[in-house]
Formats: structure tokens, sequence, C-alpha cells
């Protein structure tokens, strides 16, 4: 039952990506069914922008299905939850109205909440059920006005309507709704501050799950912001694209310095998602910033650096939430502290997730660096620019993405090196299996997505930039084609991946052939690792996750606030013979405590009864939703 | 701070040619030493110190050796951190039993060919501390000996005279 | 690449590759010398990191039970990247082999895929030492990540190119881009970060014997052999690519544009005579201050940075 | 306030004064009541060793010195740690050599016994060795601590030991000092030696310092033979003393810039260190002066016409040493490596009696010259410098300063050398002496009981390092991981001196 059903998800997310795919490359379809959705009736339209994200979802869905065959290990829970969850994300991109597209969002926010609910008996999960239901209505309420005031505005519910009207609404007007929607968007995307359902929500779900929540759920947020600002309402000021920048900036360090010192493998990742959403916002911005000061084919060049991330981040994001699902498998533990050794133990898995590790670093051959390179090239080019104010926008944004990517290398060291490498910390992680066959096949997928990304741009850019032309209105070229280089606005850069795989390569044998030809005795005697001459090693010798972070916890300190609680049991007078020591040096997070302690407080409080509703069935949920929007749809 | 560096760069260096060895029990002890060794490790030594329970006599002298006036670094010849990275052990002391095992762990860590020196009486046959309880006797009563520096302690010279015969660097 | 043509572009790579691979552990010796000079030593030969690099390759490799498959890749990784990385920064002539396959980002990433299985490995034999340097490294590795970017940045802006040999030619055609005060602030920013990278004096202390202050050493504790040897030889490869290319990038004058006898035999010497400067610089300061306590290494980085920032400051507004 | 060491010991059983040192016999009681009041009565334990059947405790006050002894027939004697840390480790050793149990002790670890000999309690009743239990280090809890085990195979030219760090990443939890490493057993192969032979074994101890124990020991044998020394003995004494007291200094200085990586000072230092070792050879013939001071006297005579060259030495190490110190003073880089590093508070000091620059760094104006005066100190010009702040960069003053003051000692000998012999015969007999002189590093004790034969009945050699080990301890908390090697360096305990 399970597995069959996870099959054809996993068929269907193939016919959806192909679907998708042909969008993408532009032939446009339609489908309107008048009685299934009240007022409009359901409108789905396929442009190249909702075919590329038809194509993500249904991509992610083929791998995440796969594994799951073996990880759900046909448990019923959560099955019906998983396919209205994908079902719903596949009609997002292409919901064409008001009604029709919020309807698909609310079911996709119901789906995910039933999956983030998977496991009810761990009070963790339910909490971050219950953030993320609060999270997402608030998200949902600044969407409903917000598309609601437009309607009223531009008297029609239907999005081809809006930009053609939109030109006529006065810049007070656009600002408002560009703030609501964007702050609805933004929410869903995980941007800071609107995250902390995020890294709640997400490691609380189901592994495959977790891989399309932080793969695909939150870039359609991305998605939304895209149609807002530069298709729905037009062209907006520049400031529009500075804020999503320094949002994007803000987000981006600010998830991966949570990440660097982040001891819960699943939490880790989330947090990583939202440094790279705020990587995808940074291009995104630039884009949008381009397009308000007329430099179109820059603008088109940033998006297409955007969709490029959003591309790679969806597979190696995914790639690495199927491993830390196998790691939590075989080693049945999230905790870094408590892992180890796990690399001779789960050699598949290992690789796999050091591919993704490598990927997600930003490092060369791997996708990563492609998407990353073009980021910076495109906010490089801010030299065109003559606004001295726009000028140190983007530098602020260049030097925080360089400082994300440093740090992005620095947290997946921790990750990889601590979870895989020496010795393992408990019994359990020394026990570790290797993850069953569909699982290893699902990641040996996304493995060889990342590898394609990492080959092809010159494939990949041509029709993504296509895409940014449509979006923008415009049909100029992206870039100049050329099988091996990419050429940024002429001589300004160059990228070619397959020469840096192919030399990487060749650097990789080289010395392997001279060691050979030179006959260097290859004798290798193995023993125990230097330890003073004193004893046999343990692994409480072992540098901890939070030990390797300390340098982090010690510059950033400001952010984590660590605190050092002591307790010190001495033996009467004598402080040199210490009975018990107790040692904790927790962090905690910033906005958290400053923003949303008070909030939620105020929240819980105020709405017991959404809370009742909440915690009941999701049927009932469902019912209370449409009646919402239909009152809000009748008084506007 | 200037001056000094000045100096450095100016003056001639305040190292000092070697003087002629007459040390007769080197020479025999270096003989031992397999040519194939010293080919490889003539021109470049990195040596491990370790005190296998010595009264840091032998240390305080071994430590000179790489100030200005003896350098061996001039030799190639240089102290490392870590036996991983060392051709030779330099050992001093009678070896406690304490130590035996620890002595006996870095020998094992370190990688061939290598080659292990005795500095002082003590190194050779525990001098002074023989038939102590404590005491297992010289650095050979754990691990192969290829050359033996006398003395209570060797003097920084007669350290580097023994070092260049084991390494047969000089005839 | 499209100058010239395939071929042609992969012999040139290798010629290069093997000229840094090559002259890397003399500089290396060098600076060892100048250092034991300055402090009244007659100090080694400068051909000396090549004796050791030879024993190492033909002594036996002794290899932790603990460690796995990665750490025997490591050194490989460690000497690719150099290899590539040598192929990228203009040191023979401005426009080498790869200098179109992605500028100094590349660059850059390439250090840090370095440092990446460096500080895996370090952490893979389970040893304490071993983990406390990757600790250490990629914190300092990602703190001088943004330096280096906005120092590109304006070099970027003065000369509206990030490839390499662009900028080297440009500033090389005409010196009066050289001179402003944004080009002066990012030479010392990238300087500071050269410092950090490459594991010298203030940051890291390359000679030192004690565990407990290591960086780079830590993490290689374990190695021994062939291993160390590769190992060693890619960090002299990166301080050479380092220096040559705070060189070619702040100084660039007299490098070849294109490959010929007179101008490549030019270019070498000026490389080799800037090389020397730059090297009795590194030397005699590394002699002059102390190591700067673990927890001052962000500030100094900070430091770089505010230059850094300074220098596109005044490239943005001076306009 | 201080009590006075010598009422609270009215109604004990005295043995016998000489030296200025008295010996005391009491019981169980008087002696808990002794150990509980060292603390607060502000006095300090200089010594506490242990016999077949007898231990004994060395206090001392402002004023006088005693040696108090407790007989223990049935193998267990009233713990002094439980009321005085310090003496914990002394306690430890005493069982592990002699076998004798320190009652309701707090710590019953072994401390110099690594289950590795062939006998237990080598030096009492002898047992064959138990089952070596792994060594229990003093737990820290917390999931994300880790351990850094260094030593007893130290990196640099270190002599061994371990230290077992409970650290989160740089920052250090805890630090627990394992040591014995090198224990040669020395007072068991004192035990029938002659004095002669003893002489020699005592100047092995600690090669630093072998002027030092040399001199402690040959004063102690004085003290139970009641002999007196030529004057000129006593002063070239003193000049081998200050000697020796100079190029460890100029060694330590050197050695800990170098672990602040700063080389400059270090090769300068080294220089000047090695020029004091050459002429120490050219005037007495060892460049460590070893095996040169003996009972009754010296056994080589300053060699003829090394006078000058010495006054020359001392000029040009002025002129050296003045530029030197203003480079240390300057290098902002070097002094901020120092300055606030690895703070010994001045009450820890004072419960330990810490001696030399680690007491004297932390403000503590103990110097055996001083407090416990022996010839030919009570002639000749000197100060004790001493700094409050207790960090790393005090403890370098100290040293820089006590290098003038051995500089001005030195000249003031070369002037006022008397002639005459240097030597004088004495016939064995039995005997007790006791002495306390200043090495390089503070009070080295030797305690020495001669039988009838002149044979060394026991012999017992307190190394200053027994007071400055744990204090090292307490220095690092709070400080990096990185910068134990500059502290432990700054303390420069003695591994050697202190395992015996």
């Amino acid at each position: 039952m399970a597995t069959s059903l996870h099959v054809l998800m996993a068929l269907g997310g193939l016919t959806v990506g192909l679907l998708g795919f042909t969008g993408w490359m532009g032939d446009a379809r339609a489908l309107d069914v008048p009685w299934l959705v009240p007022l409009s009736g359901l409108s789905l339209r396929m442009d190249p922008l909702g075919g590329f994200f038809l194509l993500l979802v249904g991509a992610t869905t083929v791998p995440s299905s796969i594994y799951a065959i073996g990880y759900a290990r046909g448990a019923r829970r959560g099955l019906g939850a998983y396919a209205l969850f994908v079902l719903a994300m596949a009609v997002v991109p292409l919901a064409a109205n008001v009604p029709t597209f919020l309807l698909a969002w609310e079911l996709m926010a119901l789906a995910s909440y039933a999956l983030v609910l998977t496991d009810d008996r761990d009070p963790a999960a339910v909490r971050a059920a219950w953030i993320y239901a609060v999270m997402t209505h608030a998200g949902f309420a600044c969407l409903l006005s917000g598309m609601l005031l437009m309607t009223a505005w531009t008297g029609s519910l239907t999005f081809a309507d809006w930009p053609a009207a939109a030109t006529t609404l006065s810049e007070p007007a656009r600002n408002l709704v560009f703030v609501l929607l964007a702050l609805g968007f933004a929410g869903k995307a995980g941007v800071i501050p609107l995250h902390v359902w995020l890294p709640a929500a997400h490691p609380a779900a189901p592994s495959h799950v977790s891989a399309l929540m932080s793969g695909v759920m939150i870039k359609l947020g991305v998605m939304g912001i895209l149609r807002v600002g530069l298709e729905w309402l037009g062209v907006g000021p520049p400031w529009w694209g500075v804020v999503l920048m320094l949002a994007g900036t803000l987000s981006a360090l600010g998830g991966v310095l949570y990440a660097a010192v982040e001891v819960d493998l699943k939490r880790l990742l989330a947090f990583s998602s939202i440094d790279n959403i705020g990587i995808i916002l940074i291009a995104v911005g630039a884009g949008f910033v381009f397009h308000s000061t007329g430099l179109e084919t820059l603008a088109i060049f940033a998006l297409a650096a955007a969709f490029y991330h959003i591309l790679n981040h969806a597979a190696f994001k995914a790639l690495l939430f199927l491993g830390a699902g196998a790691v939590v498998h075989g080693a049945g533990t999230r905790d870094l502290e408590a892992m180890g050794g796990l690399i001779k133990r789960m050699p598949w898995t290992s690789a796999a997730f050091l591919v993704g590790a490598l990927a997600i670093a930003a490092l060369p051959p791997l996708n990563g660096f492609v998407s990353e390179w073009l980021t910076f090239q495109a906010l490089l080019q801010n030299g065109r620019i003559p606004r001295p104010e726009l000028n140190l926008v983007f530098m602020l944004a260049l030097a925080g993405l360089a400082l994300t990517g440093g740090l992005a290398v620095a947290c997946f060291v921790r990750a990889f090196g601590i979870a895989f490498l020496a010795l393992p910390r408990t019994e359990a992680a020394a026990g570790a299996q290797e993850a069953g066959p569909t699982m290893r096949a699902a990641m040996a997928l996304l493995v060889v997505a990342c590898a394609t990304l990492a080959l092809t741009p010159t494939l990949l850019l041509p029709p993504l930039g296509a895409t940014a032309a449509r979006l923008l209105g415009d049909a100029a070229p992206s870039s100049r084609e050329d099988l091996l280089t990419i050429a940024v606005s002429g001589d300004f850069a160059t990228l070619s991946m397959p020469v840096i795989a192919a030399a990487l390569g060749l650097g990789l044998v080289l010395p392997f052939v001279l060691l050979r030809v030179g006959h260097a005795p290859s004798r290798i005697r193995y023993y125990e690792t230097w330890n003073c001459g004193r004893l046999l090693q343990t692994s409480r010798m072992e540098y901890t996750a939070t030990a390797f972070a300390s340098p982090f916890r010690r510059v950033f300190d400001f952010l984590y606030r660590p605190e050092r609680v002591v307790e010190i049991e001495a033996h009467g007078e004598s402080r040199f013979f210490v009975r018990r020591m107790v040692y904790r040096n927790p962090t905690r997070s910033l906005v958290e405590d400053w923003l949303y302690a008070p909030l939620l407080g105020a929240v819980r409080a105020g709405t017991a009864r959404v809370r009742a509703i909440q915690s009941g069935s999701a049927n009932l949920y469902l019912i209370y939703v449409l009646a919402a929007l239909l009152v809000l749809l009748v008084l506007a | 701070m200037r001056r000094l560096l000045l100096q450095g760069l100016i003056r001639a260096p305040l190292t000092e040619p070697l003087a002629p060895s007459d040390d007769t029990e080197l020479a025999a002890l270096a003989a031992r030493l397999d040519l194939a060794a010293k080919k490889r490790l003539g021109r470049s030594l990195s040596i491990r110190e370790i005190d296998a329970g010595s009264c840091n006599g032998c240390e305080l002298e071994i430590g000179g050796l790489a100030g200005p006036h003896y350098d061996v670094e001039r030799f190639g010849i240089r102290f490392v951190a870590s036996p991983r990275h060392a051709d030779c052990l330099l050992v001093t002391g009678p070896v406690t039993l304490n130590m035996a095992e620890a002595l006996r762990r870095t020998w094992e860590a370190t990688p061939d060919p290598k080659i292990v020196i005795a500095a002082g009486d003590c190194g050779r046959d525990g001098g002074i501390f023989q038939g102590s309880y404590a005491v297992l006797g010289g650095v050979a009563a754990v691990v192969p000996v290829d050359a033996v520096i006398p003395g209570c302690p060797p003097s920084p010279a007669a350290l580097i005279a023994g070092l260049l015969d084991a390494l047969g660097r000089r005839s | 690449m499209r100058e010239i043509g395939a071929p042609a572009a992969v012999v040139g790579a290798l010629a290069q590759a093997l000229l840094v691979a090559l002259a890397a552990p003399l500089l290396v010796g060098l600076v060892r010398a100048l250092k034991a000079r300055l402090t009244g030593r007659r100090g080694p030969d400068p051909w000396q990191p090549y004796l050791d690099i030879l024993k190492q390759l033909r002594k036996e490799a002794v290899i932790s039970t603990t460690a796995s498959w990665l750490f025997r890749l490591t050194p490989f990784v460690l000497v690719a990247t150099m290899l590539v990385a040598a192929t990228v920064v203009p040191v023979l002539v401005t426009r080498p082999a790869l200098s179109f396959a992605g500028g100094i980002m590349l660059l850059m990433y390439l250090f840090m895929l370095g440092t990446f299985f460096l500080a895996l490995a370090g952490l893979d034999s389970g040893s304490a030492f071993g983990g406390m340097g990757s600790s250490r490294e990629v914190a300092v590795a990602a703190l001088a990540e943004p330096t280096v970017m906005l120092a590109v940045f304006a070099l970027a802006l003065r000369t509206g190119t990030t490839n390499l040999g662009t900028v080297a030619e440009r500033l090389g055609g005409e010196p009066a881009l050289a001179a402003h005060p944004g080009h002066l602030l990012a030479f010392l920013a990238f300087f500071i970060v050269m410092l950090a990278e490459t594991g010298r004096l203030p940051v890291d202390n390359p000679a030192t014997h004690l565990e407990l202050t290591m960086i780079h050493e830590a993490m290689i504790l374990e190695y021994s052999g062939p291993y160390l040897a590769m190992i060693e030889w890619a960090s002299a490869m990166k301080l050479f690519l380092y220096m040559t290319l705070l060189i070619n990038l702040f100084v660039p004058w007299w490098i070849p544009t294109e490959v010929t006898g007179a101008g490549m035999l030019l270019g070498m010497l000026a490389l080799a005579g800037k090389l020397v400067l730059l090297a009795v610089a590194l030397a005699v300061l590394e002699t002059a201050v102390a190591k700067l306590r673990l927890f001052r290494v962000p500030e100094l980085l900070a430091g770089s940075f505010a230059l850094a920032l300074l220098s596109v400051a005044s490239v943005v507004l001076l306009r | 306030m201080a009590a006075d060491l010598a009422q609270a010991l009215i109604g004990a059983g005295e043995v016998a004064s000489h030296r200025g040192c008295r010996r005391v016999e009491v019981d169980g009681e008087l002696w808990s009541a002794l150990a509980a009041r060292i603390g607060e009565a502000g006095w300090s334990l200089s010594g506490l060793w242990g016999e077949p059947a007898a231990v004994h405790m060395a206090l001392s006050d402002e004023r006088a010195m005693v040696v108090v002894s407790l007989a223990c027939p049935n193998r267990v004697f009233p713990s002094v740690g439980r009321f005085h840390p310090p003496a914990l480790r002394l306690e430890r050793a005493i069982f592990d050599l002699f076998g004798l149990v320190p009652q309701n002790g707090p710590d019953a670890r072994p401390w110099l016994d690594h289950g590795r000999w062939e006998v237990r309690h080598p030096l009492g009743e002898t047992s064959a060795p138990a089952l070596a239990a792994p060594y229990r280090f003093l737990a820290a809890e917390g999931e994300s601590l880790h351990q850094i085990a260094v030593g007893p195979v130290h990196a640099g030219i270190i002599e061994p030991g371990h230290f077992r760090f409970t650290a989160n990443g740089e920052a250090v939890v805890r630090l627990e000092e394992r040591l014995g490493y090198t224990h040669k057993g020395i007072e068991g192969l004192m035990q029938g030696a002659d004095l002669v032979h003893g002489a020699r074994l005592a100047g092995r101890v600690s090669g630093d310092s072998t002027v030092g124990y040399a001199l402690a020991f040959a004063r102690a044998a004085e003290a139970a033979l009641e002999i007196d020394m030529p004057a000129r003995a006593h002063w070239l004494r003193a000049l081998m003393a200050e000697l020796e007291r100079l190029a460890n200094h100029f060694g330590d200085i050197g050695a800990i810039c170098n672990d602040a990586s700063f080389s400059l000072m270090h090769t300068h230092c080294g220089v000047l260190r090695e020029r004091v070792l050459r002429a120490s050879d050219a005037a007495f013939g060892h460049r460590l002066m070893r095996d040169l001071i003996v009972p009754g006297g010296v056994a080589r005579d300053l060699a003829p016409g090394s006078k000058d060259p010495l006054r020359v030495l001392t000029a040009d190490l002025r002129k050296a040493f003045a530029p030197l110190v203003e480079l240390y003073d300057k290098t902002a880089s070097l002094q901020d490596r120092t300055v606030g590093t690895g703070i010994l508070k001045k009450t820890l000091a004072d419960q330990y009696g810490a001696g030399g620059f680690v007491g004297r760094a932390s403000g503590r104006a103990f110097d055996a010259r001083r407090a416990f005066v022996y010839p030919p100190y009570d002639q000749l010009r000197f100060e004790v410098p001493v700094e409050d702040d207790g960090d790393v960069n005090a403890r370098v003053w100290v040293r820089i300063h006590e290098v003038e003051q051995s500089l001005s000692l030195v000249e003031q000998i070369l002037d006022g050398l008397p002639d005459g012999a240097y030597r004088v015969e004495f016939a064995p007999r039995a005997g007790q002496g006791l002495a306390l002189v200043e090495g390089f590093r503070g009070d080295i004790l030797v305690s020495l009981r001669l039988d009838e034969a002149g044979r060394i009945a026991r012999c017992h050699l307190r190394d200053p390092s027994w007071f400055q080990w744990p204090l090292l301890e307490a220095a690092i908390e709070g400080n990096i991981v990185a910068d134990f090697p500059l502290c432990n360096k700054s303390f420069n305990c003695s591994y050697s001196g202190h395992d015996l």
C-alpha cells in the first residue's frame, strides 16, 4: 500500500516534471474548471516561470518518493498528507487567479502542517507544528489582504489582468500591496526574521518531506516575490530591490551563523536553507534593482543566477536531508555529539553526504560554485549603476555573501567531520547500519543531479535567461553562448566548469602517476593515532561539535550570547580535588528571544480558540479557513 | 629592535665552525648505521627529542643546539613536533619504568627508516641511576640504539659532532 | 583560450604549473634562511626544502588506524587544487592557460577546497590536536573570505574586470590606475589575508613545536612519508601563489602579455626580483612580531576587512 | 595574624636544635592540630616526607623553621592534606614510596607509582605490585566537553609529564597534571650511599639546579656533621649559584618569548645564556658546574686568572641585556601575550608557600637567602624583587630584576672573594641535618640523616616545584588552551626535581 503509493508518487513526479519542463521551454497550457473553486473557478495557466517551478516540484518529488519507499517502511501515517502536499505544490505555480492560488497555498500549508505532526507523541514536533501554524497564518493573512486589495483596486481576481491595471495604481498603493504580499511570501520562504518556524518544522517532518519542504516549498515563496515585484505590479522603485537584498544578506548570514553552531543535524540543514534562501534573495534583489534602473541585461543575468541557485539548492539540500535521514535511520540520533565514525559504517551515505557538503559549500567543481559565482558576478556588475548609495548596498551584500560562503565551508566541514569521521561517540553510532537500496538510489540520483548541474551551465543559462526575460517582459539575450565558457558582459569574467573539472581530475591523477613512476616505496603501516605516547585513543579525545564551533561562538557572541554554566562540587577545603564538575555552554537565538517570545506569548494568550481548532482534525481546520476566505471575498 | 634586526642582516652570523671530532666510540657506533638510511637522511634529518627520565641537564644542552652559536639547522637538521615527521629519535636519560611504554610507542609511531641516538651517560647505560627499582637502564633496553653521545651532559658541540658522525657527515 | 589553440593552452598550463611546483619550495627555503640570518644564525640552505620533500617521498607512511580513505585522499586533493590554481594565477604571462576558467573567484574557492579537505583530514584521525587545528583553520579562512572579495571588488571597479590577466594588463598598461588610495588599501588588506591564509606570523607560526598553539601544523601532525611530502609541497605552492598574486595584481609591471622568449625571460627576472623583496619583507615582519593571542586573530581580519571596505568605498566615492 | 610557631609547640617533646632549626616529636593530636592551623596561622608547609615508620613535616613562619616528626608504628598518620591542600601530592607520594596511609585523606589515588615498578612501596614494607588500575582523572561532565591529552612525550624539547585538559574548544574548563614519569628512585639510591656519592646523586635531581641541589645537600650534611666551612668555600658556592641563576633566567626569559613565537628575544637571550655557560666552564671546568660543590667545601678552586674574564662577562651582559629588556617592554604584540595571561592570585601563592619567581610574581616576598640567611649572603647587598600582578608578564619581570641582582652579586663576590682554603676534611659520624637554600627556581629543602658509618640513612630532597605545579592548574583556569604553553613556561616547574 504505502510502497505502491510512493512508487506512484515517483512516477507522478516524473510526469509533472516533464510537463513543467515543456512549460519552462515555452509552450503555454491552460486548464479551467469553473465549478471546482468558489467565486472564480479553478484556473491554471502554464508560463515559463510556472513551468520552471513545476519542474522543480516534479524533479524533487522523484528522489524523495523513491527514498520514502525504504525510509517510511510501509508506514501508513502521513501518506495522504504527503500526496496532498505534492499536489498542492504542483498547483501553486500554475494558479492563475486569486481563489485557486490561495486554496492551493493553504492546502500546501495544511498538508505540510500535518506532515510536521507525523510524530505527534514528540512534544518538540507538536510545538514546531504550533509555531508553524501561527506563522503560516500570519503570512496567509498578509497574502489574503494584499490580494484582496489588488482585486478591489483592479476589479479582477485573475492575475493576468493585474500588470496592465497596476500601472494606473498610485505609488503608495503599489508599495502597500508589495509590502503585504512580499511579507506573506517571505514568511513562507523563511526569510529572517520570519524564519522561526522553519528550523522547528523542517526537522520535525520525515526526512524525505524535509527535503521537499527545504528544496521546493520555501522556493515557492521566492516565486511569489518574483511574480509580485516583476509581473503583477510592473516596474517598481529601486528600494524594493534594496530591501530584498538587505533581507537576503541578513538571512544568508543569520542562517549560516546559526547553522555553524547547531548540534542537531537536521536543524543545521534547516538553518542552512535559510542561508541559501538569503543568497537567492540577494540575486533576486539585485535583479530588481537593475530592472528598476533600466539595466535589463544585468537584471536578466541576476535573475538567471537566482534561478540557478534555486535549482542547485533543491538538488544538494534534498541530497543532504536524505543523507541526514539515512544517518538518523542508521545511528538513531540527530545529535552530532552522539555520532562519529559513520564513514566506515555507512560508506555510501557518507560519500553522498560529502558530495552534498562540497556542493553546498560552493566548492568547485560542483554546482553550488556555479550559482555562487554567477551571483558574485551579478553583484560585481553594480559599477554600472551611477548611484553611490546603491553601490554601497551592493558592496554590503557582496561582503555578506563572501562571509556566508566562508562560514558555509566551516559549517559543513564541521557537520561532515563530526558526524562521519574519527571514532564513534556512542554505542548507537558504533552499530550504525548503511541505508537500504532505495534510499541509496535516491541519493545517487541527486548526486548525479548535482554533477549535471555543475557541468552544464552553458546549456542551462540560456533558458533561465529567457525565463527571466519573459518575466521582465522583454526578450534581451541572457549571455553570450560558448560551449565551454560563460562570458559575463564581454571581458568582465568567464567561467568554464568542464575545464575546471577536467583540470582538477588531471591534477588528482598527476601525483598518483608521478609517485608510481618515481617508484616511491608505497609502504604503509597502520598504527594508533599519535597520543603523546601515553594511552590508547578514546572518542573522549575527539573534538566535539560544540568545541569545533567555539571560535565562532567567541567572535559572534553578540549573536549567540553563549552562557557558561559551571557547577563545582569541591571536596572540603581542597579546591584541587573537585569531586564533580558539570559544564554547559548553550547558545540562544536573538530573534526568538527579542521578537517572538513576547509575540508568541501574546498570540497564545489571545487565541485559545484557534489553538483548539489547530489541535483538532485537519478538515475542521480547512473548513474554518475556507469560511474566512469566503467572508473576506464577499466583503471585498 | 631595528638595530637588532639590522645586526642580523649585516653582521656575520654568530654561528661557529665545527671543531674536529676526536670521538672514537662514536665512530664505532656510527658504523652500525646502514648506509641506505644514511643516504636518505644524510642531508635532511628531522629529530624528535624524547626525555625518557633524564635530569633535564641533557635537555638544556640539546635546547642550545638550535641557538645561534651551534645552529644545527645549517646542516639540514631540525627538531619536529610529531614522531610521524621524524627520522631520528634523540633519547636522553635513564629509561624509567614509568617512561618505557611511552618511549616504545613513540618509536612505533615513527616511520622507517629511522635512527635512534641515545644522548648522555644515562642514556648509554643508565649512568648513576643503574640499579634503581624505578629505572630500566639505558635507552637500548627499550628500543634499538644506533649511536650514543656520551657526556653528563654532552656539550652542544659534542652533540653536533655525534649527530653528524651518526649520519656519516664527517670523516 | 581563443587567442591560442587548445593544445598550446594545455602545454602552457602544464609549463606554468610545473614552474610553480618546482620554484615553490625554494621560496619557502629562502624565507627560512632569511629568518635565520635575522636572528644571527647562519641558517639552512635555501634548497633545504627540496631535500626534505625528497626524503619524505622515500619514507614509509604511518597512518592512524582511526583514519579513513579521506585522510589518504586529502594530500592528492591539495596538490591538485594548487596545480590548477597555478594555471589560473598570472605568473609567467598575464593570461595563463586557464585564466578564462573562472578568474579570482575560482582561485579563492580552489584554496577553500584545499582547506575543506585538510580540515576534514585533521578531524579524521580523531586526535584532539587535529580537531583543534581544523576548527581554527576554518574559522580563519571563513573570516578572511570577505576581505578578499572586497579587495577584488575594488580592483574590479578600477579595471572593469575580475579576470586576473586583464587586471594585470590594464594596470600594467596604465600605472596611473594604481595611483589611487583605494589601490593601496586593497593591497594592505590583501597582504594581511595572505598572512592568515598561508599560516604565517602573526596568525600562525610555521616553526612552532607547541601542539596547543598550532593551526596548520596541528592538522598535519598525523601525516608522514609521501603524504606529508605532498602536503608540504602544496602549502609551499600556496605561499608562492599568494605572494605572486599579491605582486602581480598590485605591482603588475614587466609581466609579458604574450609568449615571447625575451619577454618571458624579462618577466621571470622581474618576478624573481619582486618575490625576493616580498620574502625579505615577510621575514622581517615574522621576526619582528610575536604571534597574536588566538582570539585577536579575528580582530586582525576585521581590520583587514575594514581596510578593504575603505578601499572600495574610496573607489566608489572618488570616481 | 601569624601565630608564633614556637608557642604552638610548647610542651611538645624537643629532640634536637641545631643551625636554627628545631626538631620536635609530637603525637597524633598535636600533629593534626598543627596541620589544621597551618593555613590560618600564616605558617607555610615547607616539606612533608616519610620514613619506613615515621613522617616529618617542615613548618616555617617568618622567624624559624621547625621539623615536626610523628612516629607511625601502625603505618598510618593523620592526613595533612584534608586541612591543607598543598600537602595532598606529598601524602600520595609518601604512600607510594613507604606505604604509610594518610588517614581520611581526600585523595587516595597513587601519584609517583604508575603501577609499572616491580615492587610497591619500594622504600617501606615492599609488596608485589597490584594490577595497575587505570588512573582516574577527576571528572568534568558535559556533552560538549572533550579532553586534550598532552604528554608524557611533549612536542618541544621538554621533560615528560602528562596534562589532561578538559576543554570546550578553546576554553579550558579544567586542567589536571599527571606527573611521576621521570621518577628515578633517587631517595632509594641515596640510602646507604656515602656522602660523595650522595652529592653526585643530589647534583642530578634536577639538571638545571645542579648547583642548587649540591649546595643544599652539602649544607645539610655539614649541619648533620656540625662542621664549619672556610669562608672561600661559601663565596665560591655563592658564585656558582648566582652564575646558575643567571644562565637559567636568561634561558627562561628567551623561552617564554619563544612560546609567544617571538624568536628574536629567544636567540639573543640564548646568546647571553651560552656566554654564561662558557664562562662557568672556563672558571670551574663544567658548563653546568656539576659535581663541584661537595660536603666540606668545593671540589676545585676557581681557575686561576678567571676573575677578570668574569668581570668582563658581567659588564658585557649588563650592556647586552638592557636593550633586550627594552625590546621586551616595547614590543606591543609580545606584551599583549604576556600581560594578564595565567594570573596566579596572592592568596593561593601564600597558601601553597610558592617559592621563587612564581611566588614573588604574586606578591609573596620569600627568598631563602633572606628569610633563612646563609653565608655569604649575610655580607652581600641584594634586593628581593617582588611583583603583584601574578601574570606571565610579572614572572618575566621578576626574572629580569633577579638577573640584575645576580649580576651585582657576582661582582660583589668577585670583589670580596676571600683567600684561603676552599675545602675541609671531616670524619664520618652520625647526625641529622636540614638545609634550605634558594635555587633559581625557589627554595630547595634537603633533610639528611647519617648513620654511625657516616653513610646516608635517609635523605629527602624537596624541589620547589612541589608547591608550584598545583598552582599552574589554578593559573590556567579561564585561559584558552593556546595560552597554556606560555603559562607553563613562565612557571617552568621541574619535572625531574618533582618526580625524583
